[in-house]
Protein backbone atom coordinates (compact mmCIF):
# COMPACT_ATOMS: atom_id res chain seq x y z
CA UNK A 1 0.00 0.00 0.00
CA UNK A 2 1.09 3.55 -0.85
CA UNK A 3 0.20 6.45 1.03
CA UNK A 4 0.77 10.02 0.29
CA UNK A 5 3.05 11.16 4.06
CA UNK A 6 0.21 13.45 5.75
CA UNK A 7 -0.87 12.62 8.75
CA UNK A 8 -4.63 12.28 7.59
CA UNK A 9 -3.70 8.31 6.33
CA UNK A 10 -2.74 7.54 9.58
CA UNK A 11 -5.80 5.63 10.48
CA UNK A 12 -5.83 3.72 7.41
CA UNK A 13 -2.38 2.46 7.82
CA UNK A 14 -3.27 1.23 11.33
CA UNK A 15 -6.68 -0.57 10.04
CA UNK A 16 -4.24 -1.92 7.28
CA UNK A 17 -1.82 -3.49 9.51
CA UNK A 18 -4.02 -4.12 12.13
CA UNK A 19 -5.97 -6.13 10.16
CA UNK A 20 -2.84 -8.45 9.00
CA UNK A 21 -1.68 -8.37 12.77
CA UNK A 22 -5.26 -10.22 13.32
CA UNK A 23 -4.74 -12.47 10.92
CA UNK A 24 -1.47 -13.62 11.95
CA UNK A 25 -3.51 -14.43 15.30
CA UNK A 26 -1.92 -11.63 17.92
CA UNK A 27 -4.69 -11.01 20.81
CA UNK A 28 -5.90 -7.56 20.89
CA UNK A 29 -3.43 -5.85 23.10
CA UNK A 30 -0.25 -6.83 20.66
CA UNK A 31 -2.28 -5.90 17.99
CA UNK A 32 -2.30 -2.07 19.55
CA UNK A 33 0.65 -1.83 20.78
CA UNK A 34 2.01 -2.59 16.82
CA UNK A 35 -0.48 -0.45 15.23
CA UNK A 36 1.15 2.19 17.63
CA UNK A 37 4.17 1.59 16.82
CA UNK A 38 3.64 1.64 12.89
CA UNK A 39 1.48 5.43 13.29
CA UNK A 40 4.64 6.25 15.41
CA UNK A 41 6.92 5.03 12.53
CA UNK A 42 5.15 6.27 9.75
CA UNK A 43 4.73 9.80 11.64
CA UNK A 44 8.29 10.08 12.10
CA UNK A 45 8.63 9.45 8.56
CA UNK A 46 6.24 12.56 7.99
CA UNK A 47 8.23 14.70 10.54
CA UNK A 48 11.84 13.96 10.04
CA UNK A 49 11.98 12.28 6.53
CA UNK A 50 10.17 14.08 4.71
CA UNK A 51 10.30 17.15 7.01
CA UNK A 52 6.68 18.08 7.26
CA UNK A 53 2.90 16.85 5.29
CA UNK A 54 2.86 16.64 1.57
CA UNK A 55 6.37 15.97 0.64
CA UNK A 56 6.35 12.53 -0.79
CA UNK A 57 5.02 8.92 0.02
CA UNK A 58 5.16 5.78 1.84
CA UNK A 59 5.18 2.64 1.52
CA UNK A 60 3.47 0.20 3.83
CA UNK A 61 3.80 -3.54 3.30
CA UNK A 62 3.20 -6.53 5.48
CA UNK A 63 4.75 -10.22 5.71
CA UNK A 64 3.14 -12.66 7.95
CA UNK A 65 5.46 -15.30 8.66
CA UNK A 66 6.86 -18.45 10.75
CA UNK A 67 8.31 -16.45 12.57
CA UNK A 68 5.65 -13.32 13.02
CA UNK A 69 4.27 -10.43 11.46
CA UNK A 70 6.83 -8.08 9.68
CA UNK A 71 6.08 -4.79 8.68
CA UNK A 72 7.95 -2.32 6.47
CA UNK A 73 7.85 1.47 5.57
CA UNK A 74 9.33 2.75 2.53
CA UNK A 75 10.02 6.86 2.09
CA UNK A 76 12.58 9.06 -0.25
CA UNK A 77 13.31 11.06 2.79
CA UNK A 78 16.27 12.07 4.70
CA UNK A 79 18.68 9.51 6.39
CA UNK A 80 19.66 9.47 9.59
CA UNK A 81 21.60 7.13 12.27
CA UNK A 82 19.40 5.66 14.39
CA UNK A 83 22.17 4.60 16.71
CA UNK A 84 22.38 8.26 17.56
CA UNK A 85 18.86 8.61 19.43
CA UNK A 86 19.48 8.83 22.81
CA UNK A 87 16.56 6.46 25.00
CA UNK A 88 14.15 9.23 26.24
CA UNK A 89 15.20 9.78 30.38
CA UNK A 90 12.28 8.73 32.43
CA UNK A 91 12.09 11.50 33.98
CA UNK A 92 10.49 12.68 37.98
CA UNK A 93 8.99 15.61 37.74
CA UNK A 94 5.91 16.77 35.69
CA UNK A 95 7.87 19.50 34.67
CA UNK A 96 10.49 17.81 32.99
CA UNK A 97 8.66 15.00 31.19
CA UNK A 98 7.67 15.48 27.49
CA UNK A 99 6.22 12.49 25.23
CA UNK A 100 8.52 13.87 22.55
CA UNK A 101 11.36 11.42 21.95
CA UNK A 102 9.56 8.39 23.19
CA UNK A 103 8.34 7.35 19.35
CA UNK A 104 11.80 5.42 18.61
CA UNK A 105 11.85 4.09 21.86
CA UNK A 106 7.99 2.99 21.72
CA UNK A 107 9.40 0.99 18.55
CA UNK A 108 11.90 -0.98 19.56
CA UNK A 109 10.04 -1.61 23.64
CA UNK A 110 7.03 -3.17 20.91
CA UNK A 111 8.97 -4.80 18.40
CA UNK A 112 10.84 -7.30 18.40
CA UNK A 113 13.07 -6.23 15.90
CA UNK A 114 13.27 -2.39 14.30
CA UNK A 115 16.11 -1.89 11.74
CA UNK A 116 16.75 1.04 9.10
CA UNK A 117 18.38 0.49 5.60
CA UNK A 118 19.37 3.18 3.72
CA UNK A 119 20.02 3.10 0.22
CA UNK A 120 19.78 4.79 -3.39
CA UNK A 121 16.15 3.53 -3.56
CA UNK A 122 14.82 5.44 -0.41
CA UNK A 123 14.90 4.29 3.49
CA UNK A 124 13.56 1.46 4.50
CA UNK A 125 12.90 0.65 7.91
CA UNK A 126 11.98 -3.13 9.27
CA UNK A 127 9.90 -4.12 11.87
CA UNK A 128 9.40 -7.71 13.34
CA UNK A 129 6.84 -9.11 15.93
CA UNK A 130 7.55 -12.17 16.57
CA UNK A 131 5.26 -15.11 17.74
CA UNK A 132 5.75 -15.85 21.32
CA UNK B 1 -13.63 14.87 15.98
CA UNK B 2 -16.03 15.75 18.47
CA UNK B 3 -14.70 17.04 21.51
CA UNK B 4 -17.56 17.77 23.78
CA UNK B 5 -16.78 19.67 27.00
CA UNK B 6 -19.89 20.09 29.97
CA UNK B 7 -18.71 22.15 32.42
CA UNK B 8 -19.48 21.67 36.37
CA UNK B 9 -18.89 24.31 39.24
CA UNK B 10 -15.88 22.81 40.40
CA UNK B 11 -14.46 21.33 37.24
CA UNK B 12 -15.11 20.52 33.78
CA UNK B 13 -15.27 17.04 31.84
CA UNK B 14 -13.67 16.86 28.40
CA UNK B 15 -15.10 13.61 26.02
CA UNK B 16 -14.39 12.29 22.71
CA UNK B 17 -14.48 9.33 20.96
CA UNK B 18 -12.60 7.26 18.09
CA UNK B 19 -8.34 7.30 17.53
CA UNK B 20 -6.36 10.79 19.10
CA UNK B 21 -3.15 10.41 16.57
CA UNK B 22 -0.94 13.10 14.91
CA UNK B 23 -3.84 13.91 12.82
CA UNK B 24 -6.59 15.01 14.99
CA UNK B 25 -4.83 16.16 18.51
CA UNK B 26 -4.43 19.29 17.72
CA UNK B 27 -8.59 19.23 17.98
CA UNK B 28 -8.45 18.26 21.43
CA UNK B 29 -5.65 20.64 22.19
CA UNK B 30 -7.37 23.07 21.16
CA UNK B 31 -10.14 21.96 23.17
CA UNK B 32 -8.09 21.97 26.37
CA UNK B 33 -6.97 24.87 25.94
CA UNK B 34 -10.19 26.74 25.70
CA UNK B 35 -10.73 25.34 29.14
CA UNK B 36 -7.53 27.00 30.04
CA UNK B 37 -8.23 30.98 28.54
CA UNK B 38 -11.53 30.42 30.39
CA UNK B 39 -9.97 29.67 33.60
CA UNK B 40 -10.62 26.47 34.09
CA UNK B 41 -7.79 24.36 34.85
CA UNK B 42 -9.86 21.31 37.15
CA UNK B 43 -10.37 18.66 33.97
CA UNK B 44 -11.60 15.55 33.50
CA UNK B 45 -10.69 13.73 30.26
CA UNK B 46 -12.91 10.69 29.51
CA UNK B 47 -11.89 8.55 27.29
CA UNK B 48 -14.37 5.81 27.86
CA UNK B 49 -15.19 5.94 23.70
CA UNK B 50 -11.18 6.82 22.87
CA UNK B 51 -9.60 3.29 21.17
CA UNK B 52 -6.49 4.60 20.29
CA UNK B 53 -3.92 7.31 21.72
CA UNK B 54 -0.55 7.95 19.50
CA UNK B 55 2.22 10.05 21.65
CA UNK B 56 1.15 12.80 20.11
CA UNK B 57 -2.27 12.70 21.71
CA UNK B 58 0.08 12.02 25.31
CA UNK B 59 1.54 15.00 24.67
CA UNK B 60 -1.75 16.98 24.73
CA UNK B 61 -2.25 15.07 27.86
CA UNK B 62 1.03 15.96 29.30
CA UNK B 63 1.33 19.96 28.63
CA UNK B 64 -2.28 20.10 29.90
CA UNK B 65 -1.47 18.61 32.92
CA UNK B 66 1.56 20.77 33.09
CA UNK B 67 -0.77 23.92 32.23
CA UNK B 68 -3.45 22.80 34.84
CA UNK B 69 -0.91 22.05 38.09
CA UNK B 70 0.82 25.33 37.58
CA UNK B 71 0.23 27.45 40.49
CA UNK B 72 -1.02 24.56 42.14
CA UNK B 73 -4.80 26.03 40.17
CA UNK B 74 -5.56 22.54 39.26
CA UNK B 75 -5.12 19.38 37.54
CA UNK B 76 -6.22 16.38 34.81
CA UNK B 77 -7.62 13.77 35.84
CA UNK B 78 -8.36 10.47 33.36
CA UNK B 79 -11.39 8.78 33.19
CA UNK B 80 -12.41 5.48 31.79
CA UNK B 81 -9.24 4.41 30.29
CA UNK B 82 -8.79 1.00 28.30
CA UNK B 83 -6.67 -1.73 29.16
CA UNK B 84 -4.58 -1.48 25.65
CA UNK B 85 -4.32 2.75 26.53
CA UNK B 86 -3.32 2.57 29.75
CA UNK B 87 -0.47 -0.24 28.93
CA UNK B 88 1.03 1.84 26.39
CA UNK B 89 1.28 4.55 28.72
CA UNK B 90 2.79 2.31 31.30
CA UNK B 91 5.38 1.27 28.28
CA UNK B 92 6.76 4.53 28.24
CA UNK B 93 6.52 5.52 32.19
CA UNK B 94 3.53 8.72 31.36
CA UNK B 95 1.32 6.61 33.69
CA UNK B 96 2.39 8.43 36.80
CA UNK B 97 1.36 12.14 36.18
CA UNK B 98 -2.36 11.28 35.77
CA UNK B 99 -5.00 10.32 38.46
CA UNK B 100 -7.43 7.67 36.99
CA UNK B 101 -10.80 6.67 37.62
CA UNK B 102 -13.18 4.12 36.88
CA UNK B 103 -16.28 6.52 36.44
CA UNK B 104 -16.93 10.49 35.69
CA UNK B 105 -18.72 10.43 38.55
CA UNK B 106 -15.65 9.29 40.60
CA UNK B 107 -13.64 11.90 38.83
CA UNK B 108 -16.32 14.97 39.15
CA UNK B 109 -17.10 13.69 42.68
CA UNK B 110 -12.95 14.56 43.27
CA UNK B 111 -12.45 17.87 42.61
CA UNK C 1 -33.21 -2.56 51.93
CA UNK C 2 -29.30 -2.11 50.77
CA UNK C 3 -28.30 1.80 51.20
CA UNK C 4 -24.96 2.18 49.80
CA UNK C 5 -23.47 6.34 50.37
CA UNK C 6 -20.30 7.18 48.54
CA UNK C 7 -18.93 10.04 49.95
CA UNK C 8 -16.64 12.32 47.07
CA UNK C 9 -14.52 15.67 48.54
CA UNK C 10 -17.79 17.80 48.10
CA UNK C 11 -20.79 15.78 48.51
CA UNK C 12 -21.99 12.36 49.23
CA UNK C 13 -24.00 10.02 47.03
CA UNK C 14 -26.96 7.86 48.73
CA UNK C 15 -27.67 4.88 46.85
CA UNK C 16 -30.78 2.67 46.92
CA UNK C 17 -32.99 0.17 44.98
CA UNK C 18 -36.76 -1.30 44.99
CA UNK C 19 -39.33 0.03 47.18
CA UNK C 20 -39.18 2.91 49.96
CA UNK C 21 -42.67 2.60 52.14
CA UNK C 22 -43.29 2.76 56.07
CA UNK C 23 -41.75 -0.51 56.19
CA UNK C 24 -38.12 0.40 55.06
CA UNK C 25 -38.27 3.80 55.13
CA UNK C 26 -36.45 3.98 58.61
CA UNK C 27 -33.33 2.18 57.08
CA UNK C 28 -32.95 4.83 54.69
CA UNK C 29 -33.32 7.63 57.90
CA UNK C 30 -30.74 5.91 59.26
CA UNK C 31 -28.59 6.41 55.94
CA UNK C 32 -28.88 10.38 56.03
CA UNK C 33 -28.69 10.50 59.89
CA UNK C 34 -25.57 8.94 59.80
CA UNK C 35 -24.25 11.32 56.82
CA UNK C 36 -25.62 14.68 59.12
CA UNK C 37 -23.58 13.23 61.55
CA UNK C 38 -20.53 12.88 59.37
CA UNK C 39 -21.21 16.66 59.19
CA UNK C 40 -22.20 15.83 55.63
CA UNK C 41 -25.08 18.17 54.56
CA UNK C 42 -24.45 18.06 50.58
CA UNK C 43 -26.02 15.18 49.78
CA UNK C 44 -27.09 13.05 46.29
CA UNK C 45 -29.95 10.43 46.25
CA UNK C 46 -30.08 8.15 43.60
CA UNK C 47 -33.35 6.98 42.72
CA UNK C 48 -31.96 5.08 39.61
CA UNK C 49 -33.14 1.98 40.99
CA UNK C 50 -35.82 2.57 42.98
CA UNK C 51 -39.38 2.24 41.65
CA UNK C 52 -42.13 3.23 44.82
CA UNK C 53 -41.87 5.64 47.05
CA UNK C 54 -44.84 6.00 49.59
CA UNK C 55 -45.44 9.81 51.62
CA UNK C 56 -43.56 8.11 54.35
CA UNK C 57 -40.29 7.81 52.04
CA UNK C 58 -41.45 11.67 51.22
CA UNK C 59 -41.24 12.66 54.98
CA UNK C 60 -37.94 11.06 55.40
CA UNK C 61 -36.97 13.19 52.03
CA UNK C 62 -38.34 16.34 53.20
CA UNK C 63 -36.83 15.92 56.71
CA UNK C 64 -33.60 15.31 55.53
CA UNK C 65 -33.45 18.62 53.25
CA UNK C 66 -34.59 20.51 55.91
CA UNK C 67 -31.57 18.93 57.95
CA UNK C 68 -29.49 19.90 55.54
CA UNK C 69 -30.61 23.53 54.27
CA UNK C 70 -30.12 24.40 57.93
CA UNK C 71 -27.56 27.22 58.43
CA UNK C 72 -27.01 27.01 54.95
CA UNK C 73 -24.77 23.87 54.76
CA UNK C 74 -26.21 21.67 52.45
CA UNK C 75 -28.66 20.21 50.04
CA UNK C 76 -30.33 16.77 49.15
CA UNK C 77 -30.66 16.90 45.46
CA UNK C 78 -32.29 14.11 43.77
CA UNK C 79 -31.34 12.16 40.83
CA UNK C 80 -33.10 9.13 38.26
CA UNK C 81 -36.37 9.97 39.22
CA UNK C 82 -38.95 7.96 37.64
CA UNK C 83 -41.65 9.47 36.13
CA UNK C 84 -44.19 7.54 38.46
CA UNK C 85 -42.60 8.99 41.97
CA UNK C 86 -41.98 12.28 40.05
CA UNK C 87 -45.77 12.46 39.01
CA UNK C 88 -46.76 11.66 42.51
CA UNK C 89 -44.54 14.12 43.83
CA UNK C 90 -46.17 16.54 41.90
CA UNK C 91 -49.92 15.15 43.10
CA UNK C 92 -49.07 16.94 46.86
CA UNK C 93 -46.54 19.77 45.11
CA UNK C 94 -43.53 18.47 47.07
CA UNK C 95 -41.28 18.25 44.12
CA UNK C 96 -40.83 21.99 44.49
CA UNK C 97 -38.21 21.54 47.03
CA UNK C 98 -36.06 19.50 45.33
CA UNK C 99 -33.28 19.95 42.42
CA UNK C 100 -33.99 16.92 40.14
CA UNK C 101 -30.39 15.88 38.02
CA UNK C 102 -30.94 13.25 34.84
CA UNK C 103 -26.92 12.10 36.03
CA UNK C 104 -25.43 11.41 39.26
CA UNK C 105 -22.21 13.04 37.55
CA UNK C 106 -24.57 16.02 37.09
CA UNK C 107 -25.79 16.00 40.31
CA UNK C 108 -22.48 16.05 41.75
CA UNK C 109 -21.30 18.35 39.64
CA UNK C 110 -23.21 21.02 40.52
CA UNK C 111 -21.88 20.44 44.78
CA UNK D 1 -57.14 -11.44 51.55
CA UNK D 2 -56.32 -11.16 54.72
CA UNK D 3 -53.21 -9.52 55.76
CA UNK D 4 -51.50 -9.30 59.62
CA UNK D 5 -51.54 -4.84 60.02
CA UNK D 6 -47.79 -4.84 59.90
CA UNK D 7 -45.92 -2.69 57.14
CA UNK D 8 -43.91 -5.49 56.49
CA UNK D 9 -47.17 -6.38 54.24
CA UNK D 10 -47.22 -3.44 52.37
CA UNK D 11 -45.44 -4.96 49.34
CA UNK D 12 -47.61 -7.73 49.06
CA UNK D 13 -51.18 -5.82 48.97
CA UNK D 14 -49.16 -3.09 46.51
CA UNK D 15 -48.28 -6.21 44.37
CA UNK D 16 -52.17 -7.74 44.82
CA UNK D 17 -53.54 -4.28 43.71
CA UNK D 18 -50.95 -3.82 40.88
CA UNK D 19 -51.69 -7.22 39.34
CA UNK D 20 -55.38 -6.86 39.35
CA UNK D 21 -55.25 -2.70 37.87
CA UNK D 22 -53.27 -4.63 35.07
CA UNK D 23 -55.82 -6.53 34.19
CA UNK D 24 -57.98 -4.68 34.64
CA UNK D 25 -56.62 -2.45 32.00
CA UNK D 26 -55.10 0.75 33.46
CA UNK D 27 -51.66 1.93 32.33
CA UNK D 28 -48.70 2.21 34.06
CA UNK D 29 -48.87 5.38 35.55
CA UNK D 30 -52.16 5.10 36.88
CA UNK D 31 -51.43 1.54 38.63
CA UNK D 32 -48.96 3.26 39.98
CA UNK D 33 -51.10 6.36 41.26
CA UNK D 34 -53.60 3.02 42.48
CA UNK D 35 -51.02 1.12 44.46
CA UNK D 36 -49.78 4.55 45.85
CA UNK D 37 -53.38 5.08 47.42
CA UNK D 38 -53.77 1.38 48.64
CA UNK D 39 -50.54 2.28 50.35
CA UNK D 40 -51.52 4.88 52.20
CA UNK D 41 -54.63 3.82 53.41
CA UNK D 42 -53.05 0.55 54.54
CA UNK D 43 -50.82 2.63 56.24
CA UNK D 44 -53.19 4.55 57.86
CA UNK D 45 -54.88 1.77 59.02
CA UNK D 46 -51.95 0.26 60.97
CA UNK D 47 -50.91 3.98 62.36
CA UNK D 48 -54.39 5.11 63.60
CA UNK D 49 -56.89 2.37 63.33
CA UNK D 50 -54.78 0.16 64.87
CA UNK D 51 -52.51 2.09 66.58
CA UNK D 52 -49.95 0.40 65.95
CA UNK D 53 -48.17 -2.79 64.06
CA UNK D 54 -49.85 -6.24 65.03
CA UNK D 55 -52.96 -4.99 66.51
CA UNK D 56 -55.26 -6.67 63.99
CA UNK D 57 -55.12 -7.79 60.33
CA UNK D 58 -56.40 -5.78 57.11
CA UNK D 59 -58.60 -7.87 54.25
CA UNK D 60 -57.88 -6.50 51.01
CA UNK D 61 -60.46 -7.30 47.90
CA UNK D 62 -60.10 -6.10 44.41
CA UNK D 63 -63.11 -6.05 42.10
CA UNK D 64 -62.97 -5.43 38.34
CA UNK D 65 -66.27 -4.38 37.32
CA UNK D 66 -67.22 -2.59 34.03
CA UNK D 67 -67.11 0.99 35.74
CA UNK D 68 -63.61 0.59 36.77
CA UNK D 69 -61.65 -0.96 39.86
CA UNK D 70 -63.30 -0.68 43.67
CA UNK D 71 -60.61 -1.61 45.97
CA UNK D 72 -61.36 -2.46 49.57
CA UNK D 73 -59.76 -2.32 52.61
CA UNK D 74 -61.29 -4.26 56.47
CA UNK D 75 -60.27 -3.48 60.01
CA UNK D 76 -61.68 -3.87 63.31
CA UNK D 77 -60.16 -0.52 64.47
CA UNK D 78 -61.09 2.35 65.88
CA UNK D 79 -63.36 4.78 63.52
CA UNK D 80 -63.12 7.77 62.39
CA UNK D 81 -64.76 10.85 61.34
CA UNK D 82 -63.13 11.69 57.35
CA UNK D 83 -65.18 14.62 56.91
CA UNK D 84 -63.06 16.45 59.82
CA UNK D 85 -59.85 15.81 58.72
CA UNK D 86 -58.71 18.91 56.70
CA UNK D 87 -56.82 19.26 53.68
CA UNK D 88 -52.94 19.41 54.35
CA UNK D 89 -52.08 23.34 53.19
CA UNK D 90 -49.76 23.40 50.43
CA UNK D 91 -47.37 25.83 52.18
CA UNK D 92 -44.80 27.82 50.87
CA UNK D 93 -41.38 27.65 52.73
CA UNK D 94 -39.96 24.51 53.11
CA UNK D 95 -39.59 24.55 56.95
CA UNK D 96 -43.24 24.65 57.22
CA UNK D 97 -43.69 21.59 54.94
CA UNK D 98 -44.32 17.58 56.31
CA UNK D 99 -45.92 15.35 54.51
CA UNK D 100 -47.52 14.10 57.33
CA UNK D 101 -51.19 14.13 56.56
CA UNK D 102 -51.04 13.80 52.91
CA UNK D 103 -52.30 10.27 52.71
CA UNK D 104 -55.97 11.19 52.83
CA UNK D 105 -55.18 13.94 50.22
CA UNK D 106 -53.58 11.59 47.80
CA UNK D 107 -56.05 8.63 48.14
CA UNK D 108 -58.88 11.07 47.23
CA UNK D 109 -56.59 12.75 44.48
CA UNK D 110 -55.70 9.55 43.03
CA UNK D 111 -58.80 7.37 43.24
CA UNK D 112 -62.43 8.56 41.98
CA UNK D 113 -64.40 7.17 45.04
CA UNK D 114 -63.31 7.23 48.27
CA UNK D 115 -65.84 6.35 51.03
CA UNK D 116 -65.66 5.12 54.55
CA UNK D 117 -68.75 2.93 56.13
CA UNK D 118 -68.21 2.23 59.69
CA UNK D 119 -70.75 -1.11 61.33
CA UNK D 120 -70.70 -3.12 63.88
CA UNK D 121 -68.52 -5.73 61.89
CA UNK D 122 -66.07 -3.22 61.92
CA UNK D 123 -64.62 -0.25 59.29
CA UNK D 124 -64.45 -0.69 55.44
CA UNK D 125 -62.87 1.49 53.12
CA UNK D 126 -64.02 1.61 49.48
CA UNK D 127 -61.92 3.59 46.88
CA UNK D 128 -63.13 3.06 42.80
CA UNK D 129 -60.46 3.94 40.22
CA UNK D 130 -62.89 4.44 37.32
CA UNK D 131 -61.51 3.73 33.84
CA UNK D 132 -61.87 7.10 31.80
N1 LIG E 1 12.23 8.20 9.96
C1 LIG E 1 13.10 9.10 10.44
N2 LIG E 1 13.82 9.84 9.57
C2 LIG E 1 14.69 10.75 10.04
N3 LIG E 1 14.91 10.98 11.35
C3 LIG E 1 14.23 10.27 12.25
C4 LIG E 1 13.29 9.30 11.85
N4 LIG E 1 12.74 8.75 12.96
C5 LIG E 1 13.36 9.34 14.00
N5 LIG E 1 14.24 10.26 13.60
C6 LIG E 1 15.11 11.07 14.47
O1 LIG E 1 15.10 10.50 15.75
C7 LIG E 1 14.62 11.42 16.73
C8 LIG E 1 13.79 10.72 17.78
O2 LIG E 1 12.60 10.28 17.21
P1 LIG E 1 11.37 9.92 18.12
O3 LIG E 1 11.87 9.03 19.20
O4 LIG E 1 10.29 9.37 17.30
O5 LIG E 1 10.93 11.30 18.77
P2 LIG E 1 10.26 12.60 18.11
O6 LIG E 1 9.73 12.23 16.79
O7 LIG E 1 9.17 12.94 19.07
O8 LIG E 1 11.35 13.60 18.08
C9 LIG E 1 13.86 12.46 15.95
O9 LIG E 1 13.86 13.69 16.59
C10 LIG E 1 14.62 12.48 14.64
O10 LIG E 1 15.73 13.31 14.74
N1 LIG F 1 -58.09 4.46 58.80
C1 LIG F 1 -58.10 5.44 59.71
N2 LIG F 1 -58.58 5.22 60.94
C2 LIG F 1 -58.59 6.16 61.85
N3 LIG F 1 -58.16 7.44 61.62
C3 LIG F 1 -57.67 7.74 60.39
C4 LIG F 1 -57.62 6.76 59.39
N4 LIG F 1 -57.09 7.34 58.29
C5 LIG F 1 -56.84 8.62 58.60
N5 LIG F 1 -57.19 8.88 59.88
C6 LIG F 1 -57.08 10.19 60.55
O1 LIG F 1 -56.90 11.19 59.58
C7 LIG F 1 -55.69 11.92 59.77
C8 LIG F 1 -55.03 12.27 58.44
O2 LIG F 1 -54.57 11.10 57.82
P1 LIG F 1 -53.50 11.20 56.69
O3 LIG F 1 -53.95 12.24 55.72
O4 LIG F 1 -53.27 9.86 56.14
O5 LIG F 1 -52.19 11.74 57.40
P2 LIG F 1 -51.24 11.04 58.48
O6 LIG F 1 -51.52 9.61 58.48
O7 LIG F 1 -49.86 11.35 57.98
O8 LIG F 1 -51.56 11.74 59.77
C9 LIG F 1 -54.87 11.02 60.63
O9 LIG F 1 -53.94 11.75 61.41
C10 LIG F 1 -55.89 10.29 61.47
O10 LIG F 1 -56.26 11.11 62.59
Amino acid sequence: MIYPARYENLSQVRDFVAELAKQAGFVDKVIYRVILAVDEAFTNIIDHAYGGEGLGDIECTCQITEEGLTVRLRDQGNRFDPTLVPEPEIKKSLHEVSPRGVGLFLMRQIMDEVSYEFTDKGNELTMVKRFD
Amino acid sequence: MDVVTTDYKRCSVIRTSGRIDSFNSPYLEQAFQQKAEEGRYRLVFDLSDVDFISSRGWWVLIETQKLCKRYNRGELVLVGISDEIRDSLRLVGLQKYFKMYDSVTDAVGSF
